[in-house]
């Protein structure tokens, strides 16, 4: 059973409804429009959830301290943002593609992208680390918005090949404003493209909070584009899960397009060269901090008599091995060939480039020679 | 050989495309019930479906941004920009996606677009519908750029930027969509000149004249008028514009140790800056006189009743010439000191 | 007494919805919402009403004539749309200010525009025809959708300074889907600014129907962005008056801006260049005939027992002066001189530009002394 | 006279403009809060108010357009584009809109806008913030180009481009930011030498090397180096791009005959064609040689790793001047034919 888009759309009349299945507390809350999406998800499946969580929260924390050591050039955090990213993948097929940003480091943890191959581009050492159609995700976006319009027409192209695959664009609160985002929203409505457009309210924009961006839930941008929008609390792994299982299907059943907005909190700087205490209060962390998503379903397994000493133990010994991946695979990133510089504009042989790298050659191969002028 | 248009010609080329690979998507406004305000795509959506020629909401950043997610999905989008002053909204896609995503993705990702755009003036229009934009997109890394200036390559050409694994801004002189050429639509394409290579349209001794799209025909009509005047004239159509063919032009140039340049786009960092600048440094010795550039104005694109005095025509080339031989001409009078 | 936003975002959640007080044959519908806006609309404002659209009408036909006779090089077409212009603009005030695209002749011409001033872009005799201070209305919009964001930059800035002028930003069904209009609602309601959005839904985009912009209404689009969105019947001079009356009324009183889809038909060409019977039907185009914006008001105030006669003389004398005018100004727009294509790119000396203008005036001396060569 | 850094040197300028027009207002992504990602704008928005210091939606058209429709008001809106690699979405704004309005409107209509963008590379950055894309602009007719290259000009400059009543496009070398240097805060701008004219930072009778932005720093490094190998190098800071000081070039080169000009940005269709072409049309019979240029790859800007080998240096650099002197070079061995 699948809430009609009417049903969900409604939603949005009243904005302050969020599909909310696990509360602050861990609290359970009976949703009969959303339960049924996951209804599969027993004891072990949340012990899997949770643990996903507690890998992905250790390894921004290793990456965030291998920057401030010097080894990564930047590191965007997701803190506070693993439910949201974690339930939102882990609703994905693997004939899916993701179109994301640069934040969504946990997604593409799930979609299988090796330690080295996420560092590498924050190390400075390569443009990108994966490939996207080994893993059915394309590389992190970092122009504003522009990976919407790449999943729409990746969208396009699965429901004009009749196939039954998904495109999920990832994007952000303050992205909702740039042009692309809502060309975006036009072209899956008209072409009935089977995407998500999974927004991560994270509250700012850098500095600007979400309400310089829109005075209202973003969610309720969707129904003037022609599809339903639905707030969901982004710190809620169940939810999300739901909400996505729920959009993901009716885009594979050609309904078309959803736009979810998931309301969460940024709990770290926009990236480690951000200092946030510029523009907001400790007051408005510690309120977040009180919504934790891991918390939350670490009470829900605890409220269901599961045995927590071991579920911490696998957990942070999961943890403990990512993290030791991760550190293991910084080593492993190799430092560019110079002459790599030149490698890829092109797909096909071009004149003026190979002229160009052939003198660029001669003059590194003076220093061979001289050594330092 | 068949005689046809311009415009048919790009039709059929389009049609020969799409023929022969489904991964091949035509994607613009107005482009399929329509077939185009030039009538470009006449017809072919009625042949290959809706799905294959699509008529696209209004935005050229949605255009150009969702071929590049088809592209990612083995796609080979041909994507209409409707005029040339209407590319403007989507070159973000275009400069920062397009042409960097084969890069950024270490070769992982191909970006086998086309965008077509019909570009130029004199065609009396309004503005925005006359720009030539062409050294935006030779100054950005990634793309390939070319300009047909006849209907026997306009056919050949838009099959082979198809072809390419590269991005292609394929560049269509709107002014010529009706001048009527012979095509052989049977042509194989494995015999054709690489789109990569330029023509020599005219041979001469006296002083090579470099150009591309609507103003190669001004230029072969050039020649024929300096001839009579016992000035011989080399005229290369350039075809692509990035990257520029320079084995061809410096060829000439050594020979006739003159060049001139002639494009609609503004002078400033135009196309024949690029030239004049490497052809110096490729044969400065061989050079008798500084290459001359004889191009439209750095002006916004003027109102139709001024185009002709924006326009490079036969005499303002003819004029150029003049200059690059130390004949007679509008600068004899000025030294370059107080000019 | 004004509707309160949640009353005008409401009508949207019923498409079908839309604004008429005035039916297609004359019929005068009660509506307690809007009724108040036009109280002050006697029988003299309905004459003058019509005489409005049947001059606008005449003078749109008589520059169609004028390109065809090869005098202009290119004309867009009002026909149709006469109430959606002439309604809304009657709505302004002097000091508001208009930013339109390129069909808007109506609006220009109760703005005051001369008809030289009106023909001379379209003949190629200049870039643009008038002075857009004096006018209170910007130079045409070709770039579609652009004007949008000047018309909320211009509005920002009236905020800012304290004034109570607004202004008033026209576009086309096809312009809500370019980035600009989109960008163009987020920055008018982040900033509050006093700016009507006047959409005219015409149906078509040249070739594309409005279906393949947006499954739904486009006033839909408003309450996404945080504004309230009015569907108004664009052939109702009546409805269209008093529906922006009322936005430019809450505009002023700082309760920021609102957007007004003018649902009616473009019954010419979308250019005198174009052919629509390549993609549409005469079916189509006799149905809306058959709600033809004048014909309606014609009805209502013949109902109304005005002497019909004198009416109608009245209006056709006010329309063969126009046309009369319109011809007369054809003649006096001056054809450009040559050296002036070099005019007003800079406002300040530019060494550049000079050297190339004295370069292009001693090119074409020349030909002053030799004449043709 | 005080010493302050380059980023200090533009927020005093802001701070004096602002306090001197009201019509001046700020608009961009966090500069207000904030006071920008390079605290460029720090503290303006609480000295001025949020209708004058104004933080922005995400939207770079938003921005660019609305300042438009202030301008249309009466306003000299300064909008930050927060890197380079981000103004591309605001391209159509700046080339169709800004740009053109003053001709469009038949003068009428002025554009006083001041597009601030901190440009070029050299700081490690990710992808998208460290590109060069003043070509596109100086290609574009109705925009000023500037770049400045140190805290005293950066000072002055800005306060110049806000009083311009044409639009600048205000090009910030971000690599330089935090560098110091003596600036007069009371400085008369009217005696303020005009941001059109170019300065000889370092006399010299061999060669000619001109750039702008943050090679200028690296080029008076160089001319130090070459001195102590017995080569006098002319250093000019071009300062403005579009119009160029032409007349400063032209006088230097007829002394020297050599020209090398370096910039960041790509060699195709670069502001060093324009400048080679330009000086070979207006002094070729004083140029020895055809005239070097020394520029980043025509390539997407690399990772950080790699971008020492992408951007010109000081080795880079004199080896160009190497170049043009005749002098061994990495090109000594291949004579042009084969190149
Ligand atoms: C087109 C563009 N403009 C500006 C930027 C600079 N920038 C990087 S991240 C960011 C804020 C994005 O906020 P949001 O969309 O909410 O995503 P979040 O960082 O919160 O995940 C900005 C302005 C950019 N990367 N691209
Ligand atoms: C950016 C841009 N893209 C394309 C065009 C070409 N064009 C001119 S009018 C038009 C259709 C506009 O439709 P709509 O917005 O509904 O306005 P209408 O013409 O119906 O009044 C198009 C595609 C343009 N002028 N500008
Ligand atoms: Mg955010
Ligand atoms: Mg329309």
């Amino acid at each position: 059973m699948t809430p009609s888009d009417r049903e969900a759309t409604g939603l949005l009349t009243r904005p302050d409804d969020l599909v909310r299945l696990l509360d602050a507390t861990g609290g359970r809350h009976a949703n009969p429009e959303f339960d049924p999406w996951i209804a599969d998800v027993d004891l072990d499946a949340l012990v899997d959830l949770h643990r996903d969580m507690v890998v992905v929260r250790r390894l921004d924390a290793e990456a965030t301290a291998l920057q401030r050591q010097g080894e990564l050039g930047l590191w965007p955090p997701l803190a506070g943002q693993e439910a949201a990213q974690i339930g939102s993948a882990r609703a994905l097929h693997d004939d899916d593609f993701v179109f994301s940003s640069y934040r969504e480091h946990a997604v593409a943890w799930l979609r299988g992208v090796r330690p080295d191959e996420l560092l590498s581009v924050w190390r400075g050492s390569a443009a990108s680390g994966w490939d996207p159609f080994e893993k059915r995700m394309a590389i992190p976006q970092i122009i504003i918005g522009a990976q919407s319009l790449h999943a729409v027409g990746w969208a396009m192209g699965a429901r004009w090949e009749e196939t039954t695959a998904a495109s999920i664009s990832y994007f952000g609160d303050g992205a909702t404003s740039e042009g692309d985002v809502n060309e975006a929203l036009v072209f899956a409505s008209s072409f009935d493209a089977p995407v998500v457009f999974f927004c991560q309210n994270n509250g700012w924009a850098i500095s600007e909070p979400v309400g310089l961006q829109s005075k209202q839930p973003l969610a309720r941008r969707a129904d003037g584009f022609g599809m339903p929008g639905i707030r969901v609390d982004g710190n809620d792994v169940l939810a999300v899960l739901a909400v996505t299982r729920w959009a993901l299907d009716r885009a594979r059943r050609g309904e078309g397009p959803a736009f979810i907005e998931a309301v969460t909190y940024r709990m770290g700087p926009h990236t480690t060269a951000d200092d946030p205490k510029r523009y907001r209060t400790d007051d408005d962390l510690a309120a977040w901090r009180e919504r934790d998503p891991i918390t939350r379903l670490h009470a829900l397994i605890a409220a269901s008599g599961a045995d927590m000493d071991a579920v911490d133990a696998d957990a942070k010994a999961a943890a403990d091995r990512a993290a030791a991946e991760l550190r293991a695979g910084l080593t492993a990133i190799p430092d560019p060939e110079p002459m790599s510089v030149f490698d890829h504009v092109y797909a096909e042989p071009n004149s003026h480039l190979e002229r160009q790298r052939e003198r660029y050659a001669r003059y590194l191969a003076m220093f061979d020679e001289e050594g330092e002028r | 050989m068949t005689t046809i248009t311009f415009g048919k010609a790009i039709n059929e080329g389009l049609r020969r495309a799409l023929a022969e690979d489904d991964k091949v998507v035509l994607m613009g406004e107005d482009i399929g019930t329509l077939g185009g305000v030039f009538r470009i795509t006449d017809g072919l959506k009625a042949e290959f479906g809706e799905h294959r020629v699509v008529d696209t909401p209004l935005s050229e950043a949605g255009i150009v941004g969702t071929a590049v997610g088809l592209a990612y999905r083995g796609f080979r989008p041909v994507v209409e920009i409707q005029f040339d002053g209407f590319v403007y909204p989507s070159f973000d896609q275009i400069v920062a996606q397009v042409a960097k995503l084969h890069y950024r993705s270490r070769g992982t990702v191909r970006m086998p677009i086309v965008v077509r755009i019909p570009f130029g003036g004199g065609i009396g229009a309004a503005e925005h519908h006359s720009e030539s934009p062409e050294a935006y997109f030779t100054h950005t890394a990634g793309l390939r750029v070319v300009a047909c200036s006849n209907p026997a390559d306009a056919y050949v050409m838009i099959q082979q930027a198809i072809a390419s694994d590269d991005p292609v801004i394929f560049l269509e002189p709107k002014r010529r969509y009706h001048v009527k050429g012979e095509v052989d639509l049977d042509a194989n394409l494995a015999d054709a000149r690489p789109m990569g290579v330029a023509t020599t349209v005219a041979t001469g001794d006296d002083v090579t004249l470099v150009t591309y799209g609507a103003l190669v025909q001004v230029a072969k009509d050039a020649a024929t008028a300096a001839a009579e005047e016992g000035v011989s004239i080399e005229v290369i159509d350039l075809r692509s514009l990035a990257p520029v063919d320079y084995a061809t032009i410096e060829a000439s140039v050594r020979r006739t140790g003159r060049l001139v340049v002639a494009h609609e786009a503004g002078e400033q960092g135009g196309v024949g800056a690029e030239i004049a600048a490497s052809i110096t440094e490729r044969c400065f010795e061989y050079l008798e006189v500084a290459p001359v550039r004889v191009t439209g104005h750095d002006i916004p694109y003027p109102p139709a009743k001024l185009e002709q005095y924006h326009l490079p025509d036969l005499d303002r080339i003819l004029d150029g010439v003049d200059r690059a031989m130390g004949r007679p001409n509008s600068l004899s009078d000025i030294s370059e000191v107080d000019a």
